[in-house]
């Protein structure tokens, strides 16, 4: 297998890891748990996409064939934006706990009906 | 600075240090109970870490590189006991006791400053 | 190739350490495993600086010495006190 | 790199996310997700990539896990003695419900490789990207593509970014309106108080080191102003909350957000005026400076330094937000939206 083709299997699979943990935990903090492993898989993904075999990092002045610089750039802010988007779900959270009393995702959906 | 020496006590530097990890890794799996996983995990894992930070310093090419190696090496030294001694505390206080614990004199002092 | 072999240790002794991380049965025991993991992983991006002949990869291993024990300084504390604002 | 050396790396990383997934205690999931963190920055320097490695490397260590443990000690009062100390069964049975969701992950995973392989992986291709490394150093003086990139070619997607962290963090401060500071200066013990005194200089200038590199090396305003939220994290973890609060007004980081946004959009607006375009460099008159030195880069640093100071204010306050106790919980269950 190649860097790359071992690279989008490693991300798929945390990806799918991710969905199963959004989909399957009951209390809340795992779901949280789950969007981080997903958005980690997906800056891997991205980040492979850009990738050059035998390239050198984009720093002038360059050495050899340097990968491509773009994905770079995009992830670099989602990495920041990605930590405090679960920052504010985590609020939500703590929210939810205060006037629930309960992080359990089936007795919050019970308390409603 | 990249003399057939050189290279051989950099590696050898290296291999010491690689020597130390396995060691202090297979501590941790074997040791009983937290304390000694901290003994194990810190005080071992210095040594490895600093015979491989010394052992790379030796053998990359700029001296900008070396002192950052340096640098690194000097932070391992200043923070490890700092998390090391914060986790003990915190273990202990939490009610977490050594396995064989015979004699107790923290427990007994931390007892008389609260009765005071 | 010897610098291979180096690697290879270390990721050995990361994959030995990993065990602990999984198994532990407490949390403190998770937690030194983490700190262990942690320091071994910086060991590693050294010695890959010095397989991909540039020296930019330690600056990422700079900031691992200096911010990786924060972590275990609020794991600390949130076991001392139980709660981070005390 | 080896490959089998490189695979041994992406299953160590998989196995952690697992087991992330798997750990019944949320602690345990927590200590995992950072050393997910770690993992991914090594994969990330593997790829060739130093300055996303960077950046989560330092998102990763301090500003992940005191969040996810601000909000876990809101949630859970813990006993001393009697809640973490316990044995803990790692793994759980799964239930009936769990293995179709399971077939269901997988049957996903399978047409994603389906889908993504196929696709093969490009070489360097685009017309952006090549124009980006051949001419970013003549045209932005930067030595740094990505900071080239980030700020020169694509200023106005940063600008947009720094109002997405804006308004995350105003939605935190309304989401925990009714609550108080609680102030207190038992912080850890007094080794660890020393020691850091010592630490805590040291990453502060790094972090201003990050900033001000920005345009020469990897780093910039996002990864520095993150390590300054990290300090301002250690205060309160280390010292306790009065500390942080005696020293740093809450005024303080109102102003110095403030004040980087406002920084930012001046220098946009000083390309404009010029008749260039919004956020132009070369072109609205910044002297480029000789490429590789430490005055170069035109507006690159001054913007570096704006985005610093937000970002720094901005993580900080969302940790001091969420640090507070919550005083006025809603009364009941709210009901539906009529």
């Amino acid at each position: 297998m190649t860097m790359s083709s071992m690279s989008f299997a490693a991300a798929i699979i945390i990806f799918c890891t991710g969905f199963f943990t959004l989909l399957t935990g009951r209390n809340l903090f795992r779901m949280v748990i789950g969007i981080s492993l997903m958005e980690g898989a997906l800056l891997l993904f991205i980040i492979t996409v850009g990738y050059v075999p035998g390239g050198v990092p984009p720093l002038l002045p360059l050495k050899g064939l340097p990968v491509n610089p773009l994905p770079h750039a995009f992830t670099l802010t989602t990495i920041v934006i990605g930590a405090s988007h679960i920052a504010l779900a985590l609020a939500f959270v703590v929210r939810i706990h205060s006037s629930y009393k309960t992080l359990d995702v089936e007795k919050i959906r019970g308390l409603r009906e | 600075m990249n003399g057939p020496v050189v290279r051989l006590i950099s590696f050898s530097l290296m291999t010491l240090g690689v020597f130390f990890s396995l060691a202090s890794a297979i501590g941790i799996v074997r040791f009983p109970d937290v304390y000694t996983r901290l003994h194990a995990g810190t005080k071992a894992l210095t040594g490895g870490a600093l015979f491989i930070l010394f052992g790379a310093a030796l053998q990359c090419g700029s001296w900008q590189a070396a002192a950052k190696i340096l640098l690194i090496a000097g932070f391992f030294l200043v923070t490890n006991p700092i998390a090391t001694h914060a986790i003990a505390r915190a273990c202990y206080r939490h009610g977490i006791l050594p396995e064989p614990a015979h004699l107790d004199h923290y427990g007994k002092t931390l007892k008389r400053r609260d009765l005071k | 190739m010897i610098l291979n072999l180096i690697l290879l240790g270390l990721l050995i002794a990361a994959s030995i350490a990993f065990w602990r991380l999984m198994v532990g049965p407490t949390v403190p025991d998770r937690i030194v495993a983490a700190g262990t993991l942690s320091i071994i992983l910086t060991n590693t991006l050294v010695v890959l600086s010095l397989l991909f002949r540039n020296s930019v990869f330690l600056d990422v291993a700079l900031v691992f010495a200096l911010l990786a024990f924060v972590d275990i300084l609020i794991m600390a504390k949130y076991f001392e006190h139980g709660e981070l604002h005390k | 790199m080896n490959p089998a050396l490189t695979g041994f790396i992406f299953l160590l990383l998989i196995a952690t996310a697992v087991s992330a997934c798997l750990m019944k205690d949320i602690l345990s999931s927590v200590i995992a997700l950072s050393v997910f963190g770690v993992l991914l920055s090594i994969v990330f320097s593997i790829l060739q990539a130093p300055d996303v490695a960077l950046t989560q490397a330092v998102i990763n260590s301090g500003m992940i896990t005191s969040i996810f443990l601000v909000a876990y000690s809101q949630t859970m009062k813990v006993r001393s003695g009697e809640d973490n100390t316990r044995v803990i069964k790692t793994y759980y049975p799964f239930r009936t419900d769990e293995m179709v969701i399971l077939f269901i992950c997988i049957g996903l995973g399978f047409f994603l490789w389906k889908g993504i392989v196929p696709m093969g992986f490009s070489s360097l291709s685009g017309d952006a990207a090549n124009h980006y490394i051949n001419f970013a150093g003549v045209e932005t003086g930067a030595s740094n593509i990505v900071a080239a990139v980030l700020f020169d070619y694509r200023g106005f997607d940063t600008l947009g970014e720094i109002a997405v962290i804006f308004t995350t963090v105003t939605g935190i401060s309304i989401l925990f309106e009714g609550s108080r500071y609680h102030r207190s200066s038992s912080g850890l013990s007094f080794i660890v108080r020393r020691s850091m005194a010592f630490v805590i200089p040291l990453i502060i200038l790094y972090a201003s080191s990050i900033v001000l590199m920005g345009h020469l090396s990897p780093g910039g305003g996002f990864q520095g102003g993150t390590v300054l939220a990290t300090a301002s994290i250690c205060f309160c973890v280390v010292y306790g909350s009065s500390f942080e609060a005696a020293r740093i007004h809450p005024w303080i980081k109102e102003t110095l957000e403030s004040t980087g946004c406002l920084f930012f959009a001046g220098l946009g607006l000083i390309g404009l005026c010029t008749g260039a375009g919004f956020l132009a460099n070369g072109a609205a008159g910044f002297p480029l400076g000789t490429q590789g030195t430490f005055i170069s880069g035109g507006s690159i640093p001054l913007l570096n330094m704006a985005v610093g100071m937000k970002v720094g204010a901005g993580l900080s306050s969302l940790f001091y937000s969420m640090v507070k106790i919550l005083e006025a919980p809603f009364e009941g269950i709210p009901g539906e939206v009529e």
